[in-house]
């Protein structure tokens, strides 16, 4: 608000113009008010900054692994090279996040044969000659029999990461079972532990990460997340991938369940780094990045946008974030305003700049327009049209991604002819939606995303830069909620000063770690306080909310209904 | 039938709000194909692919209209009697972004994996083994793949780089894989289970008792979650019993009549083409007979023989002038019309295969890749590929397609579509593709 | 109508954007850096000029190996010494006796080039648009030899070895420029770069816009520099030796030969985003004769019907170069290339310093026993 | 011609030695090169050899060849997998027409004391009662002997070995492209863990990582320990192992970094790739940039032999070979002879001729002079197998007896005499290299090559272990 007195002295006029519109702009709209703690000033917050509010906790959920975590895991177990190429089935969004869609995701038997496939080549992978002997830890006393020893020392140790618990002995006992059996009858020790790896890669157990709840001893009738639970949690959040085995010794211990316990735990975890790669799943999950991966431009006309170079973007977003925010600990909001980054030769041709052969270290100079994420490729490419730039998609995509709010579909029946087919007398962007702004019904949201959007407007559909559109120059001017900004890097200055930035990440972050977008105002506004208190560090965000109660309470999901559910809840927790 | 795009679907379930299930229930939309049984469904589709060396002549390949009706050019004319049976698809890319032009590698690898090799053997999962997990999975044999080219080490079948899938080289080697001892005749009395599929049937147990576990813990929701994979679970088990069962009879099915000695090996084109033959009735016996719903036949590599010519096929593209009168090389031309001869040949064994009320072609899709476009200069656009079969009745044939230079890798995803994968784009880097060949699409 | 425009529009994609990207007004206004720009080769061939009627070569195209291998030994020796070991030994030890085969020669006097003397001469060629005095006896004797043509093997594989293969990458700097379009005097230095070219996603279109390092650790030898004038938009440079790595995908394990050039010069239309033009100067017979067999054995030389030892003996009566100091018979061809260069950023190792290399012309050998 | 100085080439070879070569580290680690036994017919064992690594060999150590069939420009050579053998007693006496444009059925040179391709590489039989056991196999001849297969290929011996363990009939660093139908020395797989492969070269056996890159060790690390910091891990990139395996075998362990993240070592010193060194390109292969950084080593596995006292390593303008005292490119022949049998044509016991083509147009003479040979010093020795001098009678470039008037001393590489080019004029130059037919692969002359900066990263050296 401060700063805000400041620009006021650049254009009074325009400002107040600016701020009536937005004022029309959210009546004719509705945008949806999920940015809840948007605006709410640290002065009147701070006294609730010291103290987590009384929280319910999330519903528990059973979550599908991701496919990066699955390999995540079976890297720590057997090394980076073991992997697969295996497409695995992509998750759906909601509530901005896939993480939550993976709470929602099942496996039906054309998924289920892509996993079988998966866990047939990893076995494949261990089994081979080069591998097995530094991965299983024993020799069979006869290679082309079952070694009942070999395989129980093998099975269970890998079982208990993939499980991400102890196998209990009828467990070890089956599975053992079934490495003899196939050893005997292929007469291959190896081939029958392969096959008895391939179910623990395939069981629900490894595939499903499931809440399992308890009654919290220190708040009789409330429920906390049991220790096994609690350490595959805090390890998906902060690692994704499964705990490793000083994670699980601590759960096997109780130790995670106490207070000193867990802080040890998680300081570990933040100091591991692992952490780098639980930063860029969240972010990659939160920029929906896995769009790119879809993502084709027109060859003629943006011919140096080749898939390398889509996939160096998405890569190059994330190694600035992870940078930025994991290594050198800086502020969120930093991520706006650097000019510090990673370049490929791909994306130094769409940036037309000198390169390495190989990703390199990159600081963009003062005078450059390139200054954070948003003027980078991933975000203006991923946020385009095939063939030309889309202020309308890019300032949706920051009202969405960053900020947390939700911009309605178009209305049906709306005449996009001049935006498709424009009048060739018109040069730019700006003028083509002003057109199309005539159209009322269309006006309303437009004003919210597009003049967002319009600062980006230097940026073609590939992300290159450029001063004119068609031979007219571009107008970058525009506000953000009534704030004016007239450049990619005052647009950078403005989104780095907006509240709704740092509560969005707030949000997005708690959410992706309970897998629960509907926590209560009241416990984001603390963490988001506690964010701002942090200096808006990640890795102090990670500490607050994998230590707080929010993250490991847990109650019955809504819709459940009372008698066998509560029933199977309490037994579990008996055990 | 129009194929819905996924994410569509998507929005329609969330905007539909109640959303209680993930996406694998996206298979209703897809139609009853793959998982038909022998007991009286319709018959299976299968899939196949083919492959021949060193591409066209393109002024004597690709034909000058595109549709219904277009005239068959001179490197086509073998095709005359099977026109109506098979598709021409000219012009298509293959996109290699940064990677190297590997030569006789790049163009048939992109078309087969949708993915830009690095170097020779780099070939990721090939579209035969992605078909193959979806619809092979209760045959005896997954893929079954053959090949008249007289070399172990050619391949053109990958699960991963190091993953070669190889073909069998003779044609009494082929016979005997199929039709030898270990043939179980759906026709006969008698029935032996395999024992490594009891293993792995039995190895099954443990994950469903994993899914009992997990389902005494979790909410009501979750329960179904569990319970459909607790089905997909028990249809693999199903299909492992199906393989440990006896099959029912199925009245095409005859044990060919065994080869008494092999064709001999040789790279002389007669040979090839006669052992090509024999192997192509074979494999379409093996599809009648459900041995195996993916068959993979290789016509050429590049060291073919013509009698009386010094130069192999390869060699030819290279040294032999073109033709001052013709414009284009005399003999490369040659081998180039005896590649689409064979194909010809290829596609009439399988029309001529009687079953049910039509024929072997009526129920499965062939997909016929080459490594090159124009032949003399190696060059990897302007690829044609030769379709045949109407795929269980989703394909439409007789039609000629310009691909308009998009990537070679469209034709692959829509053969694996028509395949029944529910899989929304397919290729990577620029060869990524969404968009199916709707021409041929019935 | 519409199927139409969109498959011509797609055929022609590789030059298109080739062409179309040299318009991108970004890339103009940030390729002139620190008053010097860089291009890195693409493309690469021969200059021949070739009527649709093949009016310069009225006798036909010379035959092969293949044609005249059965002819090497008169009677038909059977023995791999008569033959084979016979022929390579005399590729690679031609003789100077008189050429047994016929050889056809372009005839006429419509060629391409550069004026390589500044002087018009009986055997000179003159451009299809009128520049007289054209050298390039190269023309001459390999015109009507299919391979060096427009769609012989050889002219369709230089440029792909040329932008393919990284012991080819070849890179021009251009520096003290004031002005791209008129600049009495800057400097071209050549070297050997280290990177891959960039290109559009078909792998065949070259773009501007990417970055070379300079090879300083191999590539020295390769290194030259020139002094030159913009006039117009067109560099010229002085005529200087060269050595040009020129390797082919057929000898990339071993024996990757290189080219020496005889006063060569730099003749490009140039501009932000490309260099387009001639190279011109002179081929050292003996040099060549070796380079083009360890590129291309004598099965590849069947690819364009070229008989080296009749090549030579025809190469070896046209020379109109360097004159031999002690015979007094010329020793080289004179020769233009065709080549196309993008803008490249370059970028020099921070340890090493760019100097020429001292002496290109006494490092290849131009004589053997 | 221009004398070669050997003072001005000191700078050179001093650079060479600054840089870390094979040769400077020759001191530092003891030839080790250790395979994963496999189960073996009783008469077979595993012999450790200077440049191939651990081959297979009979009992009295000599080398175990196959011959895998290969297609050729017309036609094609070899043993098919599963099949009898290709490689008979009779005499063959004509070409087999496998290159353009040379026809099949022309008499090969000294056609009457051609020897039998059983008589070059004879069969390693099998007894009656032999059982096949691990990857071998048996398979019967034409005259119903019995002969072992290994990976379904029928193995052979050579009569060019002289000594064990010293395969001199064909190599594992092999020529591309039209070389004929090399035979392949057959060896068991190393023991190294599965992300890495051992790669043959001159310099010796290297660590390399499956993918491709070469892999380095470094002088800042103490054993089990890695000084790699920030600005370090920008371009070197540590070899990671997983993080919940014992894995720790023979040479082999593991560091742990930071936690949760292991490291490999190889006799205790933590391994790296460097992170600029290209591999993704077939056509920029092996990138041994690392090694010319203070400092950093290529991980070998064990040092390829000495070369000759005297000699030198000189940078060309794509990588380095060895040259003689003068500092002049030293090369050798390679021959393959055009018959169904693919004889090698390139040692001092076998015909002359198709060399005496490519040095001098058939002339023994004019040979002489263009390519002589590198006399050795009197009293000179070589310390290893693949290096020797020999005894040369120049007029017929055979081995001279003993004793003989007239004869050379001369240095060797495999048992071959090794030459210089007239065309050479400075310490780098190459014009003899590739020399010969097709490229110089099937009869021709090549440098020895230390460092190929250009070579092809191909699926042979992949497979090589």
């Amino acid at each position: 608000m401060f700063r805000m007195k400041e620009k006021t002295s650049i254009s009074k006029r325009r400002l107040t113009f600016l701020r009536g519109c937005a004022f029309v702009a959210l009546a004719a709209c509705a945008i949806a008010a999920c940015s809840a703690p948007t605006g709410v000033q640290n002065d009147a917050a701070r006294v609730a900054t010291l103290q987590e509010p009384d929280t319910k906790g999330a519903p528990t959920s059973v979550r599908l692994v991701t496919g990066a975590q699955l390999l995540n895991t079976v890297a720590y177990l057997f090394g980076p090279d073991v992997k697969t190429i295996t497409r695995f089935p992509p998750m759906e969004r909601v509530e901005g996040l896939l993480q939550i869609g993976a709470g929602r995701a099942g496996i039906n038997d054309n998924y289920l044969e892509i996993y079988r496939k998966a866990s047939t080549d990893v076995a494949a992978l261990v089994m081979d000659v080069r591998r097995r002997n530094f991965l299983i830890g024993c020799t069979p006393a006869n290679p082309n029999a079952a070694d009942n020893a070999c395989a129980t020392q093998f099975l269970s140790r890998v079982g208990r990461i993939l499980f991400r618990q102890p196998l209990d002995k009828a467990r070890t006992d089956e599975v053992v079972g079934i490495a003899n059996t196939a050893a005997d009858t292929l007469g291959d020790f190896y081939s029958g532990l392969g096959i008895a790896l391939e179910t623990l890669l395939v069981s629900p157990k490894t595939l499903f990460v499931v809440d399992r709840a308890e009654p919290d001893p220190a708040r009789p009738g409330e429920q906390r997340l049991d220790a096994y639970s609690l350490a595959s949690r805090l390890s998906f959040f902060l690692w994704n991938a499964a705990p490793d085995d000083t994670v699980l010794k601590a759960a096997e211990s109780g130790e995670i369940l106490t207070p000193k316990g867990r802080a040890k735990i998680v300081d570990m975890m933040l100091a591991s780094p692992r952490l780098e790669k639980g930063v860029r799943a969240f972010f990659d999950d939160m920029l929906a990045f896995d769009d790119l991966e879809v993502l084709a431009k027109d060859p003629q006309i943006y011919p140096v946008f080749t898939g390398n170079a889509v996939g160096d973007a998405r890569e190059q977003a994330l190694r600035t974030i992870t940078e930025l925010l994991v290594t050198e600990r800086s502020d969120y909001r930093d991520l706006f305003t650097t000019r510090k980054t990673f370049v490929s030769p791909a994306l130094a041709a769409v940036y037309q700049m000198p390169t390495n052969s190989s990703w390199m270290a990159y600081e963009f100079p003062k005078d450059s327009p390139r200054i954070g994420i948003l003027t980078q490729a991933a975000f203006l490419a991923g946020h385009s049209h095939p063939g030309r730039s889309s202020p309308t998609l890019r300032g949706k995509a920051l009202r969405e991604l960053l900020f947390c709010q939700k911009v309605p579909p178009p209305p049906p029946n709306v005449d996009f002819s001049a935006v498709e087919n424009p009048d060739p007398n018109i040069k730019t962007a700006r003028d083509r939606l002003d057109v199309h702004h005539k159209n009322p019904v269309c006006a309303g949201c437009h004003k919210i995303t597009d003049p967002l959007g319009l600062a980006l407007e230097n940026f073609d559909g590939a992300g290159q830069y450029r001063e004119n559109e068609k031979g007219a120059p571009i107008d970058a001017t525009g506000a953000l909620d009534g704030v004016p900004f007239n450049d990619p890097a005052t647009l950078g200055k403005v989104l780095h000063d907006s509240p709704a930035l740092t509560s969005c990440l707030t949000r997005r972050v708690l959410s992706y770690a309970t897998s629960n977008a509907n926590a209560d105002a009241e416990v984001l506004k603390y963490f988001n306080a506690q964010f701002g208190m942090h200096g808006y560090r990640i890795p102090d965000l990670l500490r607050v909310i994998a230590l707080s109660e929010s993250f490991s309470r847990v109650r019955a999901p809504e819709s459940t209904t009372k008698t066998a559910d509560a029933g199977a809840l309490t037994n579990a927790a008996a055990k | 039938m129009t194929h819905m795009n996924r994410r569509r679907v998507l929005r329609g379930i969330l905007n539909g709000g109640a959303v209680t299930v993930g996406l694998p229930l996206l298979d209703c939309f897809l139609n009853t194909n793959g998982t038909a049984m022998a007991d009286g469904k319709p018959l299976p589709i299968a899939f196949g692919t083919w492959h021949w060396g060193l591409g066209i002549a393109r002024n004597v390949f690709e034909p000058k209209t595109t549709g219904l009706n277009y005239e068959l050019t001179q490197q086509l004319l073998p095709l005359k009697d099977v026109k109506q049976h098979i598709n021409v698809l000219t012009n298509f890319t293959a996109f290699r972004d940064s990677a190297p032009a590997i030569c006789h590698h790049t163009g048939w690898v992109i078309a087969r994996s949708g993915n830009a090799p690095r170097t020779n053997g780099d070939v990721v999962e090939t579209i035969d083994v992605t078909t193959a997990a979806r619809i092979g999975r209760t045959t005896r044999f997954k893929i079954l793949a053959a090949s008249a080219v007289n070399n172990v080490r050619e391949t053109f079948s990958y699960d991963n780089p190091t993953t070669p899938n190889t073909a069998e080289t003779s044609a009494l080697g082929l016979y005997t894989r199929i039709f030898g001892p270990d043939f179980q005749d759906p026709n006969a009395p008698t029935f032996t289970p395999n024992p490594a599929v009891m293993v792995r049937k039995s190895a099954l147990s443990g994950v469903m008792n994993d899914i009992k576990d997990v389902e005494k813990v979790v909410g009501a929701e979750d329960r179904a979650r569990m319970d459909q994979y607790f089905t997909a679970v028990r249809q693999v088990e199903r299909q492992f019993e199906q393989r440990l069962t006896k099959p029912e009879p199925i009245a095409a099915c005859h044990s060919p009549k065994a080869l008494g000695e092999d064709i001999k090996i040789g790279t002389e084109v007669e040979l090839v083409s006669s052992r090509h033959k024999t192997m192509a009735s074979l494999m379409a016996m093996a599809v009648a007979c459900d041995q195996t719903r993916v068959f993979n036949l290789y016509y050429g590599g590049f060291d073919h023989t013509k009698l009386g010519y010094e130069k192999p096929h390869h060699a030819c593209t290279h040294e032999e002038p073109i033709d001052e009168k013709l414009g284009y090389q005399i003999n490369h031309a040659w081998f180039t019309m005896r590649s689409i001869q064979a194909w010809a040949e290829y596609v009439k064994v399988l029309a001529d295969f009687k079953e049910g009320g039509g024929s072997l072609l009526d129920r499965v899709l062939v997909m016929g890749t080459t490594d090159v476009g124009e032949a003399r200069i190696h060059s990897i656009d302007h690829l044609p590929i030769l379709m045949a079969g109407r795929a269980g009745g989703k394909v439409k044939t007789g039609y000629h397609v310009d691909g308009g230079g998009t990537s070679i890798a469209r034709i692959g995803y829509t053969a694996m579509r028509v395949m029944g994968l529910d899989i929304p784009n397919w290729g990577t880097n620029s060869n990524n593709t969404s968009k199916e060949l709707g021409e041929i699409l019935v | 109508m519409t199927r139409t425009l969109l498959r011509s529009a797609t055929v022609g994609l590789g030059v298109a954007l080739a062409i179309s990207a040299g318009s991108s007004a970004s890339v103009a206004e940030t390729a002139l850096k620190n008053r010097s720009i860089g291009y890195v080769m693409y493309h690469e061939n021969r200059s021949i000029y070739e009527t649709p009627e093949k009016k310069e070569c009225p006798n036909g195209f010379n035959t092969g190996p293949s044609e005249q291998i059965p002819l090497w030994t008169p009677g038909g020796n059977k023995t791999v010494l008569g033959t084979q070991l016979d022929y390579e030994g005399e590729v690679l030890f031609p003789g100077t006796s008189e050429d047994r085969f016929p050889f056809n020669y372009v005839t006429g006097n419509v060629g391409l080039g550069l004026n390589l003397d500044g002087k018009v001469g009986p055997n000179d060629f003159t451009s299809p648009d009128g520049e007289r005095g054209i050298d390039n006896q190269f023309y001459r004797v390999m015109g009507c030899v299919y391979n060096y043509r427009h769609d012989g093997n050889t002219s369709i594989n230089f440029p792909r070895w040329r932008s393919q293969f990284p012991y080819n990458v070849y890179v021009i700097e251009l520096t003290d420029v004031d002005s791209l379009a008129n600049d009495p005097d800057v400097t071209v230095t050549t070297y050997r770069g280290t990177d891959n070219l960039l290109t559009d996603a078909t792998g065949m279109g070259y773009l501007p816009g990417g970055s070379q390092t300079i090879d300083m650790r191999w590539g020295k030898k390769f290194i030259q520099k020139f002094r030159g004038k913009i006039v117009d938009g067109m560099l010229t440079t002085e005529a200087k030796d060269l050595i040009v790595p020129t390797g082919s995908y057929f000898t990339a394990r071993d024996g990757i030969p290189d080219i020496l050039y005889r006063d060569m010069r730099f003749s490009l239309k140039v501009n932000e985003t490309d260099a387009v033009g001639y190279m011109g100067g002179y081929v050292d017979v003996e040099n060549w004769i070796i380079h083009s067999y360890k590129t291309r054995s004598t099965p590849l030389q069947i690819y364009g019907q070229s008989l080296l030892p009749s090549i030579y003996r025809a190469m070896r009566k046209m020379a109109d170069g360097h004159p031999d100091p002690e015979t007094g018979a010329n020793t080289t061809l004179s020769t233009a290339l065709d080549v196309k260069f993008k803008q490249v950023f370059v970028k020099h190792p921070d340890d090493a310093v760019a100097s020429a290399g001292t002496n290109a012309s006494t490092t290849l050998a131009s004589a053997g026993n | 011609m221009r004398v070669f100085l050997s003072a001005a080439f000191t700078p050179i070879v001093m650079a060479v030695l600054a840089c870390g070569s094979a040769q400077a580290q020759s001191a530092r680690q003891t030839p080790v090169d250790a395979f994963i036994p496999e189960p073996m017919p009783p008469s077979v064992r595993v012999v450790q050899t200077e440049l191939d690594g651990p081959l297979f060999a009979d009992a009295a150590g000599k080398v175990f060849y196959i011959w895998p069939a290969k297609g050729q420009r017309v036609g094609r050579t070899g043993d098919e997998m599963g099949k009898a053998p290709n490689c008979e007693d009779t005499v063959i006496k004509v070409s087999a027409g496998t290159m353009p444009p040379y026809p099949a059925g022309l008499e090969l040179p000294e056609a009457d004391t051609r020897p039998a391709c059983t008589q070059v590489w004879p069969p390693f039989l099998a007894a009656n009662d032999s059982k096949p056991v691990g990857q071998w196999n048996i398979v019967s001849r034409a005259n119903g002997s019995k002969q072992w297969t290994y990976e379904g290929y029928p193995v052979y011996t050579s009569a060019l070995d002289r000594e064990a363990a010293a395969p001199v009939g064909s190599a594992r660093i092999r020529a591309k492209g039209d070389s004929g139908n090399l035979r392949e020395p057959i060896g068991p797989l190393a023991d190294v863990p599965a992300q890495f492969v051992v790669v043959s070269s001159q310099t010796g056996r290297f660590l390399a990582r499956v993918d491709g890159p070469v892999v380095y060790t470094s002088d800042k690390d103490a054993p089990n320990k890695s000084n790699c910091d920030k600005a370090c891990l920008g371009e070197w990139q540590p070899v990671l192992a997983a993080m919940a395996a014992p894995q720790s075998r023979g040479e082999w362990g593991v560091i742990e970094r930071s936690p949760g993240v292991r490291q490999w070592t190889f006799r205790k010193m933590p391994v790296y790739t460097r992170i600029a060194d290209s591999v993704d390109d077939k056509y920029r292969p092996h990138g041994f940039d690392g090694s010319d950084k203070p400092g950093w080593h290529i991980a070998y596995v064990r040092l390829g032999p000495n070369i000759p006292k005297g000699f030198s390593i000189q940078d060309t303008t794509r990588g380095q070979v060895v040259a003689d005292p003068q500092g002049r490119t030293v090369y050798t022949h390679a021959c393959i002879d055009d018959a169904a049998d693919m004889q090698p044509c390139d040692h001092p016991n076998q015909t002359q001729a198709y060399r005496y083509a490519v040095c001098g147009h058939s002339d023994p003479v004019r040979c002489v002079k263009n390519f002589p040979y590198v006399i050795a010093e009197k009293g000179a020795k070589s310390d290893n197998k693949t290096w020797s001098v020999v005894s040369i009678d120049p007029a017929s470039g055979k081995f001279a007896a003993p004793g003989q008037a007239g004869a050379l001393n001369v240095w060797a590489f495999r048992d071959r005499p090794i030459y210089t080019f007239i065309r050479d004029k400075a310490p780098g130059d190459l014009e003899g290299d590739a020399w010969g037919e097709m490229n110089g692969f099937r009869n021709g002359f090549h440098a020895i090559w230390m460092r190929d900066q250009f070579g092809l990263f191909n699926e042979e050296t992949r497979r090589d272990q």
